[in-house]
């Protein structure tokens, strides 16, 4: 059960990492690197390091994303 | 027979979750994708929880705990998406979200650009390929790695092994840490303050209406923003005994400042008051350094404070002080560099 | 009896987060996709708090109380993004 | 073996960053394909101090002192990346920032307009 939930997870990261350089909208762009970092923390659950999980479930996907947005918004007042 | 209650409980959840993502993948648009997917993972989570609860009954508060918090945020973030969903559809004449710079007249040009950069991707991919290929997992423990594993939770009395690394044996590393941290945000208020100045004085299209949150999101912050600074007083305050410590309260305590801010934009964070409590937690990080070096074997050593019981809430010497001092100062760090980015 | 019931379930957990995938992958729009990432976020509670009672360990339900309390965060922020809330 | 698998995919995602930093021209999207990079890299620290069948490097009811140094994975690469994902999000505060002050200076963010350190 472990193995193949692992593989899952790591694919996905692939994915969402793939998806968050590849997609053409901006803010789908910065949502797939945020959940990219947040198999991030699962996988690391499975790698018998919680306490690098909580950081990363924290900050990795919670703050930077938004402190991306932030930036995002403040870039953006010309193009609209 | 409980057992197999609960085992039904938690195939019971699992089910509503592969619903929760069929729905999410065969309904027709967003809003019934949204309403499925929201309302079968929120079900299937309380019920797999529920059936865990049934195998390991001294877990049933933390579970709770966890159920409430789903039961609590899920709603509030998907109903926020489904109104900005709304609001999109409505004004969809305009761009609806901001589009990357596309230009495809430069990219026709970069056929050169791009042959190199495959061959440097794939030197790369080559590299890592025969790093990957001969990485062999351990077997046991690494000499260094084993005395830390058996030193912390004897010398220190910390069940927690990467905070007592991370508190004691490399606590002057975390504070050179924190240091740099404090460096980026003052850098970045440097950086952001005087560009704020420059846009004052060119005429621009004005301060942009900001449109206010919704009753549901505000009552959900008001609500949620004591629970979080009660959380990461836990985090903060359990560092040495359980999975925690003072980055990930600190982090934790940002994300319930930024909740605040999210619910209500013109809320205004007290810098002032974040300095000074950052400077303070600064200064008696070093303090209690020192005190390590007068009165125990070294600086930041934790023996300064009584041992105490291995596995009880005041123990493990200076750990606990120590960690609550660096929450404090990461939490008013991030909280000050996210402030420094509000538009 | 109980290893067979965690593993069906821990399948179909499996393929709900492959359909989220899916969605974020084929997703129009981009409330679609991050509708998706809410689906996939809840569900990785869900799946922490089974690896938690799959290894007996009380310890990484923490970090499911993190996921709970803060994970929301990232989809609320996007979404008070588009509607123009900051 | 369930490591390998971890690393790879770490390795792959500092890959994908590396080509989206080089491949993208909007100051935005290089930041995403740094950050990526780091998240690759901390997968990668941590994959490396798994122990085989390994568990929480946290002493408690079902992990006893003694059995510690027999089942707990490496807590050092831990350590490392608790403090690593901070400070990474920092650096990502730091290039966010400059970015902001290059929109402000020309009101573009494609790198292409940004030709004065050009040799």
């Amino acid at each position: 059960m472990n193995g193949l939930l692992l593989y899952l997870l790591c694919f996905s990261i692939l994915v969402s990492g793939i998806l968050a350089v590849s997609l053409r909208n901006l803010l789908a762009a910065v949502a797939s690197a945020g959940l990219a970092s947040l198999f991030a923390a699962v996988c690391y659950i499975f790698l018998g390091a919680p306490d690098v999980a909580m950081t990363e479930a924290s900050i990795g996907s919670g703050l930077s994303v938004l402190i991306f947005l932030y930036a995002v918004r403040r870039t953006s007042a010309a193009r609209e | 027979m409980i057992e197999l209650v609960g085992g039904v409980l938690i195939l019971l959840g699992a089910a509503f979750h592969f619903s929760a993502g069929l729905g999410m993948f065969r309904m027709p648009d967003v809003y019934t994708r949204m309403q499925a997917a929201t309302k079968a993972s929120t079900l299937g989570n309380t019920l797999v929880l529920a059936g865990i609860a049934f195998f390991h009954p001294g877990w049933s508060l933390k579970l709770i705990v966890i159920v409430y918090f789903v039961f609590m945020t899920n709603p509030v973030s998907s109903h926020a998406l489904a109104r900005a969903a709304h609001a999109i559809r409505n004004s969809m004449g305009r761009t609806p979200v901001v589009d990357a710079l596309r230009d495809a007249r430069q990219d026709r040009q970069r056929v050169m650009w791009r042959i190199l950069v495959a061959i440097v991707v794939a030197s790369f991919g080559l590299i890592f390929a025969t790093v990957a290929i001969s990485h062999v997992e351990q077997q046991s423990l690494r000499p260094l790695a084993e005395s830390y594993v058996r030193l912390v939770p004897e010398a220190l009395r910390a069940p927690n092994v990467v905070t007592g690394i991370l508190l004691t044996y490399r606590a002057f590393d975390t504070l050179g840490e924190v240091a740099v941290l404090f460096m980026v945000a003052a850098g970045v208020g440097l950086v952001l303050t005087s560009s704020e100045r420059g846009n004052d004085d060119t005429p621009g299209p004005g301060r942009r209406a900001v449109t206010q949150s919704s009753e549901i999101v505000r009552t959900g912050a008001q609500v949620l923003g004591p629970l979080t600074a009660i959380f990461a007083a836990y985090i903060i305050m359990n560092g040495h005994l359980s999975a925690g410590g003072g980055f990930q309260g600190g982090a934790v305590i940002a994300s319930g400042i930024v909740l605040m801010l999210l619910a209500s934009p013109s809320y205004q964070l007290d810098l002032k008051f974040l300095s000074v409590a950052e400077s303070a937690a600064g200064v008696l990080f070093v303090v209690s350094g020192i005190a390590g070096l007068l009165f125990a074997g070294g600086f930041l050593d934790n023996r300064i404070l009584p041992l105490g019981q291995f596995g009880a809430f005041f123990s493990a010497g200076a750990i606990p002080l120590l960690s609550v001092l660096l929450g404090v100062k990461v939490g008013c760090e991030l909280s000050v560099i996210l402030d420094r980015f509000r538009p | 009896m109980g290893e067979i019931i965690l593993c069906a379930a821990a399948a179909l957990i499996f393929f709900g987060i492959v359909l989220g995938v899916l969605r974020l992958i084929l997703g129009r729009t981009a409330v679609d996709r991050i509708a998706a990432v809410d689906m996939l976020t809840v569900m990785s509670i869900t799946l922490i708090a089974l690896y938690a009672h799959f290894v007996g360990r009380a310890v990484y339900l923490d970090v499911a109380l993190v996921y709970g309390a803060l994970s929301f965060l990232a989809v609320l922020a996007t979404a008070r993004y588009l509607e123009r809330g900051f | 073996m369930a490591s390998n698998v971890v690393l790879a995919t770490g390795l792959a995602l500092i890959l994908v960053g590396i080509s989206g930093a080089l491949l993208r021209r909007d100051i935005l999207r290089i930041v995403i394909s740094f950050s990526l990079i780091g998240t690759g890299s901390h997968i990668m620290i941590v994959s490396i101090g798994y122990v085989k069948n390994g568990t929480a490097p946290i002493v408690d009811r079902t992990l006893s002192v003694a059995d510690a140094p027999v089942r707990a994975v490496d807590p050092i690469p831990a350590a490392l990346v608790v403090t690593a994902i901070v400070i990474g999000m920092a650096v990502t505060a730091v290039m966010l920032a400059y970015a902001i002050r290059l929109y402000d200076s020309k009101k573009t963010l494609s790198i292409d307009d940004f030709t004065e350190s050009k040799w």
